[in-house]
């Protein structure tokens, strides 16, 4: 297996073109940058055959190029982050409701206004009711195999939605890792030619997109099963990608939770220094654990229940806000406990927002607030990266 | 290039039916049926939302080609996706051709109209111009000629003029984008489809506008669609002519222009333009049509 | 209905639109308060009515114009751009 | 509760004549709620319109289905839509034809040639409000006089003669109702 | 007091129009033409001194003239629906980070693919995590009474924030019902002149939406204060409200919850027809009450709690749904009960998409399966109007 | 109208100073520095993110102007909203003002900034153009020039050309939007300020477009930022002209143009343009040339 | 911070600038390699160098240009210009 | 876990380096992570970029703050940064001058010229690849022959003779650092 050494934008651009994507319609916005630069590079040295590498005017109109493709049967791959991800909002759900297996890597960074070009997670989180699968990975790694993985899903004919693989801006986005690289042969026998039935061909006239009446809830119901299929297509997959790869994910990535008492639930690249802090916490004699959220959408909801179940407290780690309300996340871990037998008690920490990082010392001022919490029997709500205020 | 003479020449085939919701003697609509035929089955429309968006009603189309409905301000480049897509899966030979409404091509969807003419995408792009956001009821757009009563430009006591904005002069900015772009009517289908069928053969994009005469919007008998499509014409309110390379190409010439007055008596928007507007309008348009005959075969734009 | 019993319909439960042209068979003549009528006699086969209909409601035969009233909304654009009188208006349910 | 349902035609005005009750319900110091269906209102196609009036705030929403009072603006309707639809014995079938129509309905129908009035009237078919004179002496919700202020209110950027030429249609055809 | 019959869009822009807004950029779109179309009228008819009516080429770029306009101190009102929401999405996030007071009327409806003109809340709930204040009414009175409001407590200095007041389309947009109308010397003093101290003016030179650096985290968590804010002032404001107007609203809105033992929780117009279902299962001995959520920005966590406390079962009618997941209400209704010391049980309901209409029957249907699902201790999730499927 | 003849004329009042994140010997940043100096305190400048929007960067600001940065694609939009905003409240004296990035201008925003223009807004425009999206690093927009290498146009085994795609000729565009639309160049500052003073002046919409030479993604040594500015309009790769009306007024002719390739070999984004390139754009640039005097004085569009 | 103890800092809060021209205490004199000087007895006085600083680092004084350190990063234009040699580079630091 | 940290000025490819030298401990079998500060990385600009080297995997995230190694790439960024900020006794300071710097700091302090080196074998001012030989030369992190492969795969685009050059820099700067 080779291995090599790329950013996370690089992994990424690695996946687009081992699953042969035939369209890429782009528009540059930072942190995302490199990922379509690098598939400029490869397309202008005849790397990507029967690619089309297609610069466009707005990522509204990126996402509105990768339907019309997506339509008429191809396989798409564009990447975004940010403000251009909330530019083509509305084309993410239209996407979403025509069940086109468009792929989207998104690179997240905070929302204006102020403008930040940092990390935090509100952009890809807004995406979370729009129909589209929803993927977060921690290493550049996990980058390269989601992209794999999450056309194999999203063309599944029990799936047939669109899916986001998101990785943190910088952190990941900017950052060199070494990571296997699969051969084409590979992922070709992993991820077959895309062959949909519902999309526009020659002799075959199809009408996508038209105005509906009462069946408007059908159709929408259908995008939820769908949507709640993947999460035994995503089990189903493993096997494959196993066989083929070597390595295997779950529905959710538990870390030390078997005799955990305390649980941080995290997303993204923060979970790995989450990890080294519970490592060293561990040493302490701390039973602190860490469940870290791989798929928002579908939710999964019986594997974090699953996961949570045993833990006394947990602090759900947000790394974005809705003003007004708090963590994001927060509700629906707290919702996905809710039936268990015993509850455990829930704080909720607000945290990185605008790429402020959050190292090791911080995950344990979080887990020993938390312990804190514990003892008095009294969750919180908590911001971090105030002092200055 | 499949050339037309006469009506006679025009194809029998039909791949538009009955059926959909437009309005009794719409005009949009049958600029897409005639469209269509010169198009035929192997063609993709990307609409724009807009009156056209309700022809098929689920689960029924009056369409016998392939629809894509994607939103109102990406119609351009969705056709971009479309064309690149079927051009990379082997499906070259297949048309992708815009229907999209003038508030869409004129407004929300410039952009995106605007760099695909840039980019020479191989896509026919045809604004059916109704001069206003008709399915939404009525609505000026930068389309709405000068004078004209619409639900957002209404007639007041402090406004007796109702849109005071003059159009925009689509024609030349799309000229100005080095593609084909031409008007066509209604009342001259062999002009029309010949202006298509030339524009299929064209390895690059082309831009055709189609003036959409509109029964609920300009208030009129439906039966007058064709009338007042031809009026429009013959009073220089929608000269026929096309650029390519810049220049100008005056399709029907006439020597003298009859007086607008006629045309706007017969729609119930222009009823209440009081006589200073009439004549501003009048202005306008013998402006436009002095400069289209000054220009006539020669540089445009 | 239980979410876990939504049953999962396919292609089926996707919003697109398989057959062309299908809105040929919905009935729009209840549109119609007046619809045209055809006399052959005056008919010169000159297809203008034919080529303006705007909803298609007008086959084209061999023996000229044909009417079909499941389409026809009646809007009188071919009895008015009939150069001949072959084409009458009448009203409906009278 | 008191319930209308209204049958037309894109363009005749159906939802005029359900505000023109509404009016005219609340002016007689009802609650009311009028409102149309959407959807494809296009000249010639087939439209409905509601009203409810109650005498207390009304806490029902939607469509009519269970009508007190159905109003037919177009007699070419009756074979297109079943517009007895849930009316029951007590409730009342008013279409408007010189011919009393025949209708499989428990509910009593009745006609008036609203067409004819408007024509004699107004001078152009506008049977819309012509008709509802006629409800108002079917049902005794609503009075001429109430309906006269709905029309003044309703038409007020209308000229004068006009709105005059209005009341005096739904006058007269309360009094050819019968 | 002057009662007039009018539609829910007219009394948006009555609202529009006693509040003396000096701008109204807007775009047509269905159902919330006839808001802008009667702004219209008055502003032809010389109606509205003062005010600049602006026909813009977008939504985007309604908001966009909008921010414009307030960042120079000017009032703003302008009303959309649906896909007009989505397409100014990314500028609803700037508007509220830049603290602008802007109001604007949302009109729901059904978000594409497929398309639908009917109401759902998908539209409006989407803007959940921007940053905007949220109101969603139940009648044309409140609609009005909202927009007055929402301007009185988004240019409060301790909230300056943009607020939504939603109503739904059709079945409150396009209905007449009878409302009092105030007297624009009522609506004076309820609502003084807008005099912003953050604004750019005559020598006051500011620079609105620069980037900052790590400070981001601070003004996020100011917009989030100053939301919460709002709760106070909300509840402020009323004493002036009802002294001036005679009228009184609350957080959140009761309904025979004394006693109840079930509960429905619901929003928008749906709750005028579950009232009356409720009212008729009240004189069958059903103890069923109704929780109404008319704010959901800021989120008003003790009102509903407090509401919701006593419930033995909670049915939460959710009309919208982020597939994959669920109904977008449910989590955050959970959250809020999640540290009562009794839990009652709560079961979860997708309604109405697509504006299939929500009748006194199918609120029936709900509550007694509610009552099924607590009679067998086991809470369930519902969907709706899927008969056809 | 204040009309400045030489450099000595030029007000020695600053609005902008030192301070900025911007790169040492950035075009773009010049631009503004100048245009304050006509336009004064009492101005609103509406930026579209891109480089541009680093200059204030919290808490600091080179501006004693007003400054407004919305996002990417809505600079025109956000300037009606203040326009209007401003006039209601009285200080219509106030100049509203654009400055933008060419990606904002000729792509992103486009259907912004014509909408603005159709309604003849009391705005003056000013795209400062560094013919790429330079803030993401240098990728490609529909205003960057044949042959130019870019981050999304590097020229590779298959493409030596770098970008193929001829850029929009906006002020032909912009100048059929019935404006006042005209270039300007750093290395011309007299030009420029007399341009914009009278922009000010005008009640309505006016564009101007700034070549921005951008040392970091032209790849030239800071130092040579007037040079090369200059060095354009010399060789005609930046002729300055204007339109108002439809008529075209040449600002400086000369009687030979120097050959492009001097241009282009102080730049690296041209490096490694092959010949047949060079030829190319030497064709595109000569015809344009031609095309301006030609049309000199008279309609153009 | 809990998140009932976060302050409410008002105005302070929302992320504008107000004080105009601040930019100037910024030092970006750190970005510089090179430096320009001045030599008064060759300059003219022509004032091309002012209009060219992009960073107006070059005040316009009675007696000529005047190099503001803190703002100027040495991008050389104005040493380029110079029609006179009045200005020369010199390396920061040697 | 060896942490290295770059000090230079936007343009002198700090971050180049940082790549070249998690390239050539990566070919030595180890973990790496590499990566830049971002933010105005504005030509002469002063900019960081970082290394974390392991032999397990990498659990650390973010700017390295307790460096082992120091690079400054230019001397004159002494005066405005405090380039020895986080360094321990057993760290070292590497700076490119051709004098030993008087630096405040428990670490070893260590000078090379590497830009003269840089002139006499590439032709160009290329310090930031050239001090990476000295590097190999006081740590033992990273070897010649790593260093060398690291060259060749991230230079691959470049003629071939400037990836000697490289090469010979590299090698001569290992030799001449003492
Ligand atoms: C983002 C967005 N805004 C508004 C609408 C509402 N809308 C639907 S159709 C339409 C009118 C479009 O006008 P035009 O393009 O001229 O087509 P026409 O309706 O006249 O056929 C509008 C504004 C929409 N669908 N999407
Ligand atoms: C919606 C959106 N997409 C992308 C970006 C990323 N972006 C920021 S600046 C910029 C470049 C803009 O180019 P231009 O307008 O030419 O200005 P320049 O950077 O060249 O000064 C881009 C693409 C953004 N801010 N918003
Ligand atoms: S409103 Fe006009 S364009 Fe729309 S369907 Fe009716 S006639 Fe056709
Ligand atoms: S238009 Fe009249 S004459 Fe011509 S074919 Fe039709 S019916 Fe016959
Ligand atoms: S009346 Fe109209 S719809 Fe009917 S056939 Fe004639 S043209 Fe066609
Ligand atoms: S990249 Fe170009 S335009 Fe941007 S700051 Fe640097 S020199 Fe100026
Ligand atoms: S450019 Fe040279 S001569 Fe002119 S003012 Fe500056 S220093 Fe003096
Ligand atoms: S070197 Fe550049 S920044 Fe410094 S004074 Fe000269 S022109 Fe200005
Ligand atoms: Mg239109
Ligand atoms: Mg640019």
């Amino acid at each position: 297996m080779k291995q090599t050494l790329v950013t996370g934008n690089e992994a990424a651009a690695w996946g687009a073109r081992l699953v042969r994507a035939k369209y890429i319609p782009n528009f540059p916005i930072t942190p995302q940058t490199e990922c379509i630069e690098t598939l400029a590079r490869w397309s202008a040295d005849g790397e990507l055959p029967g690619t089309y590498f297609d610069r466009m005017e707005s990522e509204h109109s990126v996402m509105s190029a990768a339907v019309g493709a997506a339509a008429v049967g191809s396989r798409v791959f564009t990447a975004t982050s940010s403000q251009g991800l909330l530019l083509m909002h509305e084309v993410l759900y239209i996407a979403a409701g025509m069940r086109l297996p468009i792929v989207m890597a998104t690179i997240s960074r905070g929302l204006s206004a102020p403008v930040t070009l940092w990390s935090d997670h509100n952009d890809f989180l807004d995406q979370r009711d729009s129909g589209w699968l929803m993927f977060h990975a921690e290493n550049n790694q996990e980058v390269l195999d989601m992209v794999l993985q999450a056309y194999r899903i999203a063309e599944d004919p029990r799936v047939l939605l669109p899916a986001m693989v998101n990785m943190d801006g910088y952190v990941l986005s900017f950052t060199d890792e070494p990571i296997i690289i699969p051969s084409p042969g590979q992922v070709e026998e992993f991820l077959p030619k895309y062959a949909p039935a519902h999309t526009i061909a020659k002799n075959r006239p199809v009408t996508v997109g038209p105005p509906v009446l009462e069946e408007y809830s059908i159709f929408r119901a259908q995008n939820h099963v769908a949507s709640r299929n993947a999460l035994n297509v995503i089990e189903e997959v493993q096997d494959d990608f196993e066989k083929i790869f070597g390595r295997r994910y779950h529905l959710v990535d538990e870390f030390m939770l078997e005799d955990a008492e305390l649980v941080l639930v995290t997303q993204g690249s923060m979970s790995t220094t989450a990890k080294a802090a519970i490592l060293e916490m561990r040493d302490e004699g701390i039973k602190v654990g860490l469940l870290r959220l791989r798929i928002i959408r579908p939710w999964p909801n019986e594997a974090v229940a699953g996961a949570l179940k045993d833990a006394k407290a947990i602090a759900v780690i947000d790394r974005n806000v809705a003003p007004g309300k708090g963590g994001i996340m927060f509700p629906e871990i707290i919702e996905t406990l809710y039936n268990l037998d015993r509850l455990p008690l829930v704080s909720g920490f607000v945290v990185g927002l605008g790429g402020n990082p959050q190292t090791e010392s911080k995950v344990k001022e979080i887990t020993h607030k938390l312990m804190d919490d514990l003892a008095a029997g009294r969750p919180r709500m908590e911001w971090n990266d105030l002092e200055e205020i | 290039m499949q050339e037309f003479k006469s009506l006679k020449d025009i194809p029998e085939q039909d791949y538009f039916t009955g059926g959909s919701s437009a309005c009794a003697g719409c005009g949009p609509s049958l600029g897409l049926k005639l469209a269509l035929k010169v198009l035929g089955p192997e063609t993709i429309i990307i609409n724009s939302a807009g009156c056209m968006t309700l022809l098929p009603l689920y689960p029924n189309t009056p369409l016998k080609a392939s629809w894509i409905h994607n939103a109102i301000e990406n119609a351009a480049s969705t056709a971009a996706g479309a064309r690149h897509g079927l051009d990379n899966l082997g499906n070259g030979d297949m048309n992708v051709v815009v229907y999209a409404g003038d508030g869409a091509t004129y407004d929300i969807g410039f952009a995106s109209l605007s760099a695909a003419a840039a980019k020479n995408e191989r896509i026919i792009y045809i604004c059916y111009n109704n001069q206003s956001y008709g399915n939404t009821g009525f609505q000026w757009s930068t389309a709405t000629p000068y004078g004209s009563e619409t639900k957002t430009t209404p007639r007041g006591k402090e406004n007796p003029t109702g849109n005071t904005i003059v159009n925009k002069d689509m024609l030349k900015i799309m000229g100005a984008h080095r593609v084909y772009a031409a008007t066509a009517s209604l009342a001259y289908p062999v002009d029309f489809l010949n202006k298509l069928s030339r524009a299929k053969e064209r390895d690059g994009f082309s831009y055709i506008e189609l003036l959409g005469a509109c029964t609920a919007g300009w208030n009129y008998d439906p039966r007058l669609t064709i009338k007042i499509s031809k009026l429009a014409v013959r009073c220089g309110m929608w000269p026929l002519y096309e650029i390519e390379h810049g220049m100008l190409n005056l399709n029907k010439d006439f020597n003298e222009l009859k007086p607008i007055d006629e045309f706007l008596k017969m729609q119930g928007r222009y009823r209440a333009l009081p006589p200073e507007g009439v004549e501003r309008l009048q202005e306008l348009i013998d402006e436009h049509w002095a400069e289209l005959k000054e220009y006539n075969k020669q540089r445009y734009v | 209905m239980r979410e876990e019993e939504i049953p999962y319909k396919g292609i089926e439960g996707i919003p697109i639109i398989r057959e062309p042209g299908s809105a040929a068979k919905v009935n729009r003549g209840s549109w119609r308060l007046v619809r045209p009528v055809h006399h052959s006699e005056k008919c010169t086969k000159c297809k203008i009515c034919y080529i303006y209909c705007p909803d298609a409601a007008i086959n084209w035969t061999p023996d000229g114009p044909e009417i079909n009233l499941t389409s026809c909304k009646g809007c009188m654009i071919c009895v008015e751009e009939c150069p001949t009188g072959a084409l009458t208006e009448e009203k409906e349910g009278a | 509760m008191y319930k209308i349902r209204i049958h037309g035609r894109g363009g005749q005005g159906a939802k005029k004549a359900a505000k023109m009750i509404g009016l005219a319900a609340f002016k007689m110091g009802k609650q009311v709620q009028d409102f149309a269906l959407y959807g494809a209102e296009r000249r010639g196609a087939p439209v409905m319109s509601f009203v409810r009036i109650n005498d207390d705030p009304i806490l029902e929403r939607g469509y009519v289905d269970d009508p007190d009072v159905v109003l037919v603006l177009d007699r070419t309707l009756l074979d297109l839509v079943n517009v007895a639809d849930g009316l029951s014995e007590n409730g009342v079938l008013l279409v408007n034809s010189e011919h009393k129509p025949d209708i499989d309905t428990p509910a009593e129908v009745k006609n008036v040639d609203a067409t004819s009035i408007a024509l004699d009237t107004i001078g152009k078919p506008i049977f819309n409000t012509t008709m509802l004179g006629a409800l108002a002496k079917f049902t005794n919700i609503i009075s001429i006089d109430a309906l006269n202020w709905a029309i003044e209110e309703e038409l007020s950027k209308y000229p004068q003669k006009l709105i005059e030429a209005n009341k005096t249609a739904v006058r007269k055809c309360y009094e050819v109702a019968k």
